[in-house]
C-alpha cells in the first residue's frame, strides 16, 4: 500500500502545555486525501490534545499547521470546521433537546430567505442517515430518545454534512456493539473513496489494521514514528507505544505471604448491565479487570460501590453478606472507589486539598473527629502530593497530583477494599510510577485492590491475578503476568491466544 | 456493548417512539391546565351567580395578559439562552418615561419617542448582555446589579408620573378590533416575532443551543456571546414595548410601573410556568404565553369571586411550585423509564 | 420588526374607521407635565391658591350632621343628579380600590364594606383590587363596563394615569364617585375628599411653631417623595417653617420603614446632640421615631404623628407634647352615602370636602382604644357602626 | 505533602478584597461622621447591620451548596407579624412565641429544602414560590394589616443592651451577632460546613464519597429561615411592628454574600467574607448618607459594586491563569 493523495494536512512540530504540564512535545503528522491514518499511542500520550489542535480547541503553543499547503491558525473550533476539519470528539457534543437535524447542522443551519430551511435541513440529514444505512433514525426527532449507538452514528453524520476534507475520529468504536462496528468500517471505506482523509483513533489493534493505511504512534507527548500498516507487526506496534521495557517499572507483585483471607466475595452477582459475576478478592492482593470499554467493567465497579447496585446474587466483606445499596453504605462497609472521572465525581474542585483528602471521612463518616493536623499531613507526604501547600486548590493542580488527592480521600478513611478505575488515565510517567507504587504499598497493609485499567501493560505490570470481562460478563481469569495477548483474546471474545 | 444492554436499548427505543407521541410535552400540559382552569373557574364563578367567559371576562384576561405577556416573551429568549433577566421591572417604567416625556403631547414625536424608548431598552439590554459574556458575570447579579442602577436613576430624576402622549397614541392602549383590545394583538405580534425568531432562524437554533450546552454551542461553531448579548438586547426591546404601551394606556411615564407590578419575578414565574427550564435549552413563546394566560385567569377568576387580594398571592406562590415540580417529575420518570 | 409593527399598529388603526375604541373623547386634560425632581427651596407642588383655600376651609363651619363628619361638607357647590337616578333599590355597587397594601387603606375599606351593609337597598357589592397597579386599575375599570353597575366608586392609584379610564367610565352614564386621591378630570359626578394635604402639614408645622422654643432644631420625616398628597404636606409645612424662626436641620425619606426611621433619627441626634421637634408626613413610623428618643436617652420633644393608636398610646403613656393631623378614615363612608344620594336624585356637591380634624391633647382620650390593633386609624367614624369592634379588629 | 506546611492565618479565596473595602470605608466613616470617632458610633453599625448580617449568614449557608433563598425578606416580614398578633402586647408569650418563631423559621427552610431536593424544582423558583406564599398567607391571616402588638421583654434583644466590664454597653443585637458568626465560623471549619461547600463544588462527588447531599442542602435552607427569624426578632425588636419590615431584605443579603467574594453557584466563599460583605454594604450607606447622598443614588451604588465585584472575581481567575500560563510557571514549584 502506498500513500496516495495529496497532502491535505500538515502538522509539524507542534507543542503544548497545560498549566506547565507538557502534553504534546514537538509532534508531527501528516494526513493525505483518501488515506485512513491511525493516530495510536497509551492513555495520556497527547491522542486527545493533538485532536483538539487539529480542530481549532486549543492553539498550539508551538509548531505549525498546515491546511493544503498553506499555513493556518485556528482560533475557533469554527475556523478549523470552515477549513474543512471535523472532529468526532470522545465525548458526545449533542445537545439532548435538539432533534436529530437541528445537532447535526447546529452552526451552519442551512437559511432560506431569512429563517432557517427546516425541511432541506432535515431531508439533508435523512440523505446522509439514508446513506449510512441508517434510516431508522428520524430526523425530526429529538436526540434524547436515541440509544447510545444512535448517537455515535449521529455524532458522525454531523461531522460529515461539514463537507469536511479531513474527519478525525477519536475512538469511535467504545461505545457501539460488535455489528456497528462492521457498519462503521464500511461507512470508513466510503468515506475514504470519496477522497476524504480521516484521522482514526482507537486502542483496538484489529480495527487499526483493518482500517488504516498508515500508522503514527505518539508516546508521552512525543511523536515516535508514522509508517504505513503493512509494514508493521501488532508486536512492533506495541513496542512503538510502550517503548520501554515494563516489568522493571512496576513494583513487586505480593507474594503468597503476603495475601490474607478473602476480603471480598462476589457470587452470581448481576444488574441489568453485567451477570452472573463471581470472585473473590485476598487481602493484600492487587486484581487487575480488564475488558474494552463498555464491556461491564466499569459497571461491576460501580455496583460494588452502589452507585448501580448489584440486584442478583451475593456480595461478602470478610465473609459477611452485605447489601450494597448506595455509596453511603459501601464507604461506610470500608469499600472505596477511585472514579474514572476524577474531575467529575472524585473531586470537589475548588475545595483544597485538605477539604478533598478529609472528604469522604466528613461526608460518609459525620461525628468521627477529624484527624490530627499532623495526621493528615503525613497521610499527603505518604501518597507524595506536591503542592504549595494543603490549603491550595486541588484545580490549580496537575492530573497526577489530584488523582494522588483522590488516593489520600480514601486512605483516610482505611478502607478494606478499594476498587480503582483507571488509576493513570491522563496522568505522567512519574505520577504513574508514584500511583503504582502506592497501591502496592497498600495492598501489602491489608487492602484488597481491585484494578481496572485499559492500559494492558500497567494492568499486567500491576495484577496478581487478572480477570477478563466480555460483554457482561466474566470471560475468564489469568495468571500474574499473563500476555497481552492472552488478555485481548479473552476481552474480544475469541479466546486465549487469539489476536487479530 | 453487550447484548443485554443493546435489547434494553432496542426496547427503550421503541416505548420512546411510542411514549412521544403520546407525552404531553410542558406546551400542551400548559394550555391544558389552562382550559381546565377555565372550566373550574367558569364553574365557580357560575355558582356565584356570574359568568367568567363572557365577553367582558374575555376581555379581561387578555387585557391583563397584555403588558406580562410583552415582558414574559422577552424573558423566555433570555432564560432559554440560560441567563436571566431582573432589570425589566425598572426598564418597563424607564421606557414608559422616555417614551411619554420624547412625545411630550405632540403628534409628531409619537415615532420618535417610540423609536428612542425601545433604543434605550437596546441599549440596556446591551449592557446586560455585555456584562453577562465580557465581564463574565452570572446573568443574576449583573442583571440585578443593572435593575439596581436604574432604580437609582429613576428614583433620583423622578418622582412621579411624567411626560405625557398625544391623545392619537392612547388609541393603541385603548381601541378594540371587534372584541380584541389592539394591545393583545400588538402583544401577540411580538410572541409570532419572538416565536419565529426562536424557532425560524439561525439565532433562534443557536441561542437554545447556547442555553442546553454551552460548550457544545462552541464545539458546533456557534458565536456563543453574541448569541446571548442578542437575546438580552431582544428581551430588554420586549420590555421597552411593554414600557411604550402602558405610556400609551396611561396618558404618561410612570417610573414604578414596572416595579410594582412586579414584572422581573413574574414574568420569570409565567416563563417557568410555561414550561422553560430555568437552567436555559428549553421551552417556549408559546408555552410562556400559555403560562401568562393562566395568571391572568387566575387574577380574573379571583376578581370575579372576590377573593381575597392576600390569597391571590398564595395560589400564585403554590401554582409555580407544584407546576415546576410537575415538570421535574415527568422529567425523572422518563429518564428513569 | 416589533418596532416596525407598533408604529403600524398606531397609525393603522388611527386611519381604520371601523374600529371601537375604549378612548374617551379629548377633555383637554391628559397627562400631566413633567414632574422632575426640584432641588428648589418652593416644591413645585405648592399651589398658593390651594394653600390658602385649605387654610380657610379648616375654619369654615361644615354643612351636615355635627356627628356624622362624613355626612358634613364644607363650602358645597351642588350639582343636580336627577338625569342619573335609578330609584327604586336593588343596587349594583361597583368599587375599584387602588390597594389594600397598608393600614389605613384597611381600616378605610373595613369602613366601608360595614357601610354598605348599613344600606339594604345596595343588593350587590363588587370590589376589584387593583393591588397598587395602574394599568390593573385601568383594566378593572374597564371590566366593570361589562357588569352592568349602577354607580362606580374609584380610589385611584395614581391621578394622573387613571384620567382616561375614568373619563371613559364616564361615558357610559353610570355615576363615578371618586374618592382620596383626584384625577384630573371633571367628569366624576362628585370628588370627596378631607380638606387636604395642605391643611395636614400646616396643622403640624403650625404647633411646631408653637411649641418649640425660638430658633429650635426641627427633624422632618417624609415616608417618600412624589405622591401628591405627601408633597402637599410638605409643602405647606414648609412654607410655615419658612415663615418662622425655626431650624429645619433635615428633611429625610424613611420609605415608612420604621427601622430606617430610627437610625435616621439617632444619626441625627448624634449629630445635632439635640432635637427640639419633629415633624412628619405620616404617622406610621411616628412610634420609631419616639423609640429613638427614648434609645438614645433624649428627652421627647414635641412630636407631630398621625391618628395610629400606637402612636395615641405612645403620647399618652410617655406624656409627650404632640399633635396628630389626620386625614380620616372615615371619608371610605362617604363614597356609598354619596352614590345612594346619585341614584336618589338627590344633589351633591361636585367637590365633597369633608373636614379634617385633628387630635389634640385635649380630644386624645376619646380616640384612645386600648384594645384596638396599633395601627388602627382613630378617625375611623366607625365606633357606632352596627359590628363594631369585630371587623377592624 | 512534599511541602512543609508552616501554619499562618490565611483567608479564602475573596475574602481579602472585601475585608480592605471595609476598612477603608470604616476608616472614611472615621473621618466624616464625628460619632465615629469613638466605639460607640461602630458599636452602633454594628447594632444597625446586624439583622443583615444574620440574614447574609444565613444566605451564605443556601449559596455556597448552590441554591438561592429569595423567601428570607418575606419570612422576616411573617415572623414579624406573627409575634405581634400572638404575643399582642402580653409580657407572659413572649416566651413561647420566640420558641415559635425560630421553629416556624426552620419549617419554612425544611419546607423548601424539601420541595428544591425531593420534587427536583430549582432553589430560584422554590423560594419564589415561598416569597409570594408567606406575603399572601400572613396578611391573609392578620386581616391586610400587623395586629396585636410585640411586648417589651420581646423588644429587648432589639432595643436593649447588656451593660459589661471594660466593653460598656453593649446592645444584645450585637451579642447576638457575634455569638452566631462565631457559631458559623465553627460550623463551617468542622467536617459538616466543609461539605457543605463541596457539596456547591461538586455534588457528585460528595454524593459518591457517601455524604447526604439532600440532607446538607436541606439543612442550609433551614439555617437560613432560622437567621431570618433571628433577624425578625431583631428588627421588630428594634423598629416595631411594621408590614414592610423585611421588604428587599433577600436582595440585599444576596448582595452582601455576592460582595463577600462568595460565587453564586456555589462551592467557593467564607462565611466571614459574607458577614463582610453585609457590613460593609451597611457602612457604605452610612458613610453615603453622611456625605449628604441622596437615597437614590445608594441603589445605583449598590448596582455598581456588586457586578464590579463580581467581574473582579471572575475576570480575576481568569487573568491569574493567563499570567501564569504566559510565564510559563511550571507546576506549583515546591518552595523549600
Amino acid at each position: 500500500m502506498t500513500a496516495g493523495g495529496e497532502v491535505v494536512v500538515r502538522l509539524t512540530g507542534i507543542t503544548k502545555s497545560f498549566l506547565g504540564v507538557p502534553v504534546l512535545r514537538g509532534v508531527d503528522l501528516e494526513l493525505r486525501a483518501g488515506e485512513v491514518h491511525a493516530l495510536m499511542g497509551e492513555n495520556g500520550a497527547g491522542k486527545s490534545t493533538l485532536l483538539k489542535v487539529l480542530a481549532g480547541v486549543h492553539r498550539p503553543d508551538s509548531g505549525q499547521v498546515e491546511v493544503a499547503g498553506r499555513p493556518v491558525v485556528f482560533s475557533t473550533p469554527r475556523e478549523a470546521q470552515e477549513a474543512g476539519i471535523a472532529i468526532i470528539h470522545q465525548e458526545f457534543t449533542l445537545l439532548e433537546h435538539r432533534t436529530v437535524a437541528e445537532n447535526v447542522y447546529l452552526g451552519r443551519e442551512p437559511v432560506r430567505r431569512g429563517q432557517v430551511d427546516r425541511r432541506k435541513m432535515e431531508a439533508d440529514t435523512k440523505e446522509l442517515l439514508d446513506w449510512l444505512g441508517e434510516d431508522g433514525i428520524d430526523p425530526a426527532a429529538p436526540v434524547s430518545g436515541l440509544s447510545v449507538a444512535r448517537k455515535q452514528v449521529v455524532e458522525i453524520v454531523k461531522a460529515l454534512s461539514t463537507d469536511a476534507k479531513v474527519l478525525a475520529m477519536d475512538e469511535p468504536t467504545a461505545a457501539l456493539a460488535d455489528q456497528e462496528v462492521e457498519l462503521l468500517y464500511d461507512l470508513v471505506d466510503r468515506l475514504r473513496a470519496r477522497g476524504i482523509a480521516i484521522l482514526y483513533v482507537s486502542h483496538r489493534m484489529r480495527e487499526v489494521f483493518d482500517l488504516s493505511r498508515r500508522i503514527t504512534v505518539l508516546k508521552d507527548g512525543a511523536f515516535v514514528t508514522t509508517a504505513p500498516t503493512a509494514e508493521l507487526t501488532s508486536d512492533q506496534l506495541v513496542r512503538h507505544m510502550v517503548g520501554r521495557s515494563l516489568d522493571a517499572l512496576y513494583p513487586d507483585r505480593a507474594t503468597e505471604a503476603e495475601l490474607g483471607d478473602v476480603r471480598l466475595a462476589l457470587r452470581g452477582a448481576g444488574n441489568d448491565r453485567v451477570r452472573g459475576v463471581t470472585f473473590e478478592l485476598r487481602s493484600g492482593e492487587v486484581v487487575g479487570i480488564a475488558g474494552l470499554q463498555g464491556s461491564g467493567r466499569s459497571a461491576i465497579a460501580r455496583a460494588i460501590w452502589g452507585v448501580e447496585p448489584f440486584t442478583t446474587g451475593t456480595l461478602e466483606l470478610d465473609g459477611v453478606p452485605r447489601r450494597v445499596t448506595d455509596p453511603r453504605a459501601a464507604v461506610r462497609l470500608g469499600i472505596g472507589y477511585v472514579t474514572e472521572d476524577r474531575k467529575g465525581e472524585g473531586l470537589a474542585l475548588r475545595q483544597s486539598i485538605r477539604d478533598n483528602a478529609l472528604l469522604v471521612r466528613r461526608a460518609a463518616l459525620p461525628g468521627s473527629r477529624g484527624r490530627k493536623r499532623s495526621d493528615l499531613t503525613a497521610l499527603l507526604e505518604s501518597v507524595a502530593v506536591v503542592a504549595r501547600g494543603e490549603h491550595q486548590e486541588v484545580r490549580y493542580l496537575s492530573g497526577g497530583n489530584q488523582q494522588k488527592v483522590v488516593l489520600a480521600k480514601w486512605l483516610a478513611v482505611g478502607p478494606r477494599v478499594l476498587v480503582v478505575d483507571e488509576p493513570t488515565r491522563g496522568i505522567d510517567v512519574g505520577a504513574k510510577q508514584a500511583v503504582h507504587r502506592l497501591l502496592r504499598e497498600l495492598a501489602r497493609t491489608g487492602v484488597a485492590v481491585l484494578m481496572i485499567s485499559s492500559e494492558l501493560p500497567e494492568l499486567i505490570g500491576m495484577s496478581d491475578r487478572i480477570l477478563v470481562v466480555h460483554e457482561g460478563a466474566i470471560a475468564g481469569e489469568l495468571p500474574a503476568g499473563a500476555s497481552e495477548e492472552a488478555v485481548m483474546g479473552l476481552a474480544t471474545g475469541h479466546g486465549i491466544g487469539e489476536v487479530a | 456493548m453487550s447484548v443485554v444492554q443493546q435489547k434494553i436499548e432496542v426496547a427503550r427505543g421503541a416505548t420512546g417512539g411510542r411514549s412521544r407521541r403520546f407525552t404531553f410535552t410542558p406546551t400542551v400540559t400548559v394550555y391544558l391546565a389552562l382550559v381546565a382552569l377555565l372550566v373550574v373557574g367558569s364553574v365557580l364563578v357560575g355558582v356565584q351567580g356570574g359568568v367568567l367567559l363572557d365577553q367582558g371576562g374575555i376581555l379581561n384576561i387578555l387585557t391583563r395578559s397584555t403588558v406580562l405577556g410583552l415582558v414574559a416573551v422577552g424573558q423566555t429568549i433570555v432564560i432559554v439562552a440560560g441567563s436571566l433577566d431582573l432589570s425589566v421591572a425598572y426598564l418597563v417604567g424607564l421606557c414608559s418615561l422616555v417614551a411619554a416625556e420624547t412625545m411630550a403631547g405632540s403628534d409628531g414625536m409619537m415615532v420618535p419617542g417610540v423609536l428612542l424608548a425601545l433604543g434605550v431598552a437596546a441599549v440596556v439590554g446591551l449592557v446586560n448582555g455585555l456584562v453577562v459574556t465580557v465581564l463574565k458575570v452570572n446573568a443574576f447579579i449583573a442583571t440585578l446589579g443593572v435593575a439596581l442602577i436604574l432604580r437609582g436613576y429613576l428614583e433620583e430624576n423622578y418622582t412621579g408620573p411624567a411626560g405625557s402622549v398625544p391623545r392619537a397614541f392612547q388609541h393603541l392602549g385603548f381601541d378594540r378590533i371587534g372584541p380584541v383590545p389592539v394591545g393583545v394583538l400588538l402583544m401577540l405580534l411580538v410572541a409570532a416575532a419572538a416565536w419565529w425568531y426562536l424557532r425560524r432562524t439561525r439565532g433562534g437554533y443557536h441561542t437554545y443551543a447556547v442555553g442546553g450546552d454551552v460548550d457544545v454551542a462552541r464545539l458546533s461553531g456557534v458565536r456563543t456571546g453574541r448569541t446571548i448579548v442578542i437575546a438580552h438586547v431582544l428581551c430588554a426591546v420586549a420590555a421597552g414595548l411593554a414600557g411604550v404601551f402602558l405610556a400609551s394606556r396611561l396618558g404618561s411615564g410612570a417610573p414604578y410601573v414596572g416595579t410594582d407590578a412586579g414584572y422581573d419575578l413574574e414574568s420569570i414565574a409565567a416563563v417557568v410556568l410555561g414550561g422553560a427550564a430555568l437552567a436555559g435549552g428549553r421551552g417556549g413563546v408559546v408555552g410562556t404565553i400559555g403560562g401568562v394566560l393562566i395568571l391572568a385567569t387566575l387574577d380574573t377568576i379571583f376578581d370575579d369571586l372576590a377573593v381575597d387580594p392576600f390569597f391571590k398571592d398564595v395560589v400564585r406562590g403554590v401554582v409555580l411550585i407544584v407546576a415546576v415540580a410537575l415538570y421535574a417529575r415527568r422529567k425523572v420518570s422518563r429518564r428513569s423509564a | 420588526m416589533n418596532r416596525k409593527w407598533s408604529v403600524v399598529a398606531v397609525a393603522g388603526l388611527l386611519a381604520m374607521a371601523g374600529c371601537s375604541s375604549d378612548l374617551p373623547v379629548d377633555t383637554g386634560m391628559t397627562g400631566t407635565t413633567g414632574a422632575s425632581k426640584d432641588a428648589g427651596a418652593k416644591s413645585e407642588f405648592f399651589d398658593q391658591a390651594r394653600y390658602e383655600q385649605q387654610l380657610k376651609f379648616r375654619s369654615t363651619a361644615p354643612e351636615g350632621p355635627a356627628d356624622k363628619p362624613w355626612e358634613q361638607m364644607i363650602s358645597p357647590a351642588m350639582v343636580d343628579t336627577a338625569k342619573l337616578a335609578k330609584p327604586g333599590g336593588g343596587y349594583h355597587l361597583c368599587f375599584s380600590n387602588a390597594s389594600v397594601d397598608n393600614p389605613w387603606r384597611q381600616v378605610g375599606f373595613k369602613t366601608m364594606q360595614e357601610e354598605v351593609k348599613l344600606h339594604p337597598e345596595i343588593t350587590k357589592f363588587t370590589v376589584l383590587d387593583a393591588e397598587a397597579k395602574d394599568d390593573k386599575q385601568i383594566s378593572d375599570i374597564q371590566s366593570f363596563a361589562s357588569q352592568g353597575c349602577s354607580a362606580l366608586v374609584v380610589s385611584p392609584n395614581t391621578t394622573a394615569t387613571l384620567t382616561p379610564a375614568i373619563e371613559a367610565a364616564c361615558k357610559t352614564n353610570v355615576p363615578v364617585i371618586v374618592f382620596d386621591r383626584g384625577v384630573n378630570t371633571a367628569c366624576p359626578v362628585t370628588f370627596i375628599h378631607p380638606i387636604g394635604g395642605f391643611a395636614f402639614g400646616a396643622d403640624g408645622a403650625e404647633f411646631l411653631k408653637e411649641k418649640v422654643k425660638s430658633g429650635g432644631k426641627v427633624l422632618a420625616l417624609r415616608i417618600l417623595p412624589g405622591v401628591d398628597v405627601l408633597e402637599q404636606r410638605w409643602a405647606a409645612a414648609n412654607e410655615i417653617f419658612a415663615g418662622s424662626d425655626l431650624k429645619i436641620v433635615g428633611v429625610e425619606f424613611t420609605d415608612g420603614d420604621a427601622a430606617k426611621t430610627k437610625t435616621i433619627v439617632n444619626d441625627y441626634l448624634q449629630r445635632e446632640g439635640q432635637i427640639d421637634g419633629v415633624w412628619m408626613d405620616a404617622g406610621a413610623t411616628a412610634v420609631a421615631a419616639v423609640e429613638a428618643f427614648q434609645d438614645a436617652g433624649a428627652p421627647i420633644p414635641p412630636f407631630v404623628g398621625e391618628d395610629q393608636q400606637d402612636f395615641l398610646r405612645m403620647w399618652a403613656d410617655q406624656k409627650m407634647t404632640a399633635v396628630a393631623p389626620t386625614y380620616p378614615t372615615y371619608q371610605w363612608r362617604t363614597p356609598v352615602i354619596a352614590a345612594l344620594k346619585v341614584l336618589n336624585g338627590q344633589q351633591v356637591p361636585k367637590e365633597w370636602v369633608l373636614p379634617q380634624p385633628k387630635v389634640t391633647q385635649d380630644t386624645l382620650q376619646s380616640f384612645l382604644k386600648q384594645d384596638m390593633p396599633p395601627l388602627h386609624y382613630a378617625m375611623c367614624g366607625c365606633e357606632s357602626m352596627p359590628g363594631y369592634p369585630a371587623p377592624w379588629k | 505533602m512534599t511541602t512543609p506546611t508552616t501554619w499562618r492565618p490565611r483567608l479564602a479565596d475573596g475574602t481579602a478584597p472585601v475585608l480592605a473595602v471595609l476598612a477603608v470605608l470604616l476608616v472614611a466613616l472615621a473621618f466624616t461622621g464625628p460619632a465615629y470617632s469613638e466605639p460607640t458610633g461602630y458599636l452602633a453599625l454594628l447594632k444597625r447591620a446586624a439583622p443583615l448580617v444574620l440574614l447574609a449568614i444565613g444566605q451564605y449557608f443556601v449559596i455556597v451548596s448552590g441554591g438561592f433563598d429569595l423567601s428570607v425578606g418575606s419570612l422576616v416580614t411573617a415572623e414579624v407579624v406573627i409575634a405581634a398578633r400572638l404575643i399582642d402586647g402580653q409580657e407572659s408569650a413572649t416566651g413561647w412565641v420566640i420558641v415559635l418563631l425560630l421553629g416556624f423559621g426552620l419549617l419554612v427552610g425544611l419546607v423548601n429544602g424539601l420541595v428544591t431536593t425531593k420534587l427536583l424544582v430549582p432553589s430560584f423558583i422554590v423560594t419564589l414560590g415561598m416569597l409570594l406564599i408567606l406575603d399572601g398567607a400572613v396578611f391573609l391571616w392578620t386581616g391586610g394589616a400587623p395586629r396585636g402588638a410585640l411586648s417589651p421583654s420581646f423588644r429587648v434583644f432589639g432595643r436593649g443592651g447588656v451593660d459589661l466590664p471594660v466593653l460598656g454597653h453593649l446592645p444584645w443585637s450585637v451579642v447576638i451577632l457575634l455569638v452566631v458568626l462565631v457559631a458559623a465560623v465553627l460550623f463551617m471549619r468542622g467536617g459538616t460546613g466543609r461539605t457543605l461547600v463541596a457539596v456547591g463544588d461538586n455534588e457528585k462527588a460528595v454524593r459518591l464519597a457517601g455524604g447526604r447531599v439532600d440532607r446538607l442542602k436541606v439543612l442550609a435552607f433551614m439555617l437560613s429561615g432560622l437567621l431570618a427569624a433571628l433577624a425578625a426578632i431583631l428588627l421588630g425588636g428594634f423598629a416595631g411592628v411594621s408590614a414592610q419590615v423585611g421588604q428587599g431584605l433577600e436582595f440585599r443579603a444576596i448582595t452582601a454574600v455576592v460582595l463577600g467574594g462568595v460565587l453564586l453557584g456555589g462551592g467557593r466563599g467564607s462565611v466571614v467574607a459574607a458577614a463582610a460583605g453585609a457590613l460593609t454594604l451597611e457602612a457604605l450607606f452610612s458613610l453615603l448618607n453622611l456625605l449628604g447622598v441622596s437615597g437614590a443614588l445608594e441603589s445605583a451604588v449598590q448596582g455598581v459594586i456588586i457586578i464590579a465585584a463580581v467581574a473582579y472575581a471572575a475576570l480575576g481567575v481568569n487573568t491569574r491563569l493567563r499570567l501564569r500560563r504566559r510565564a510559563g510557571t511550571p507546576e506549583p514549584a515546591p518552595r523549600q
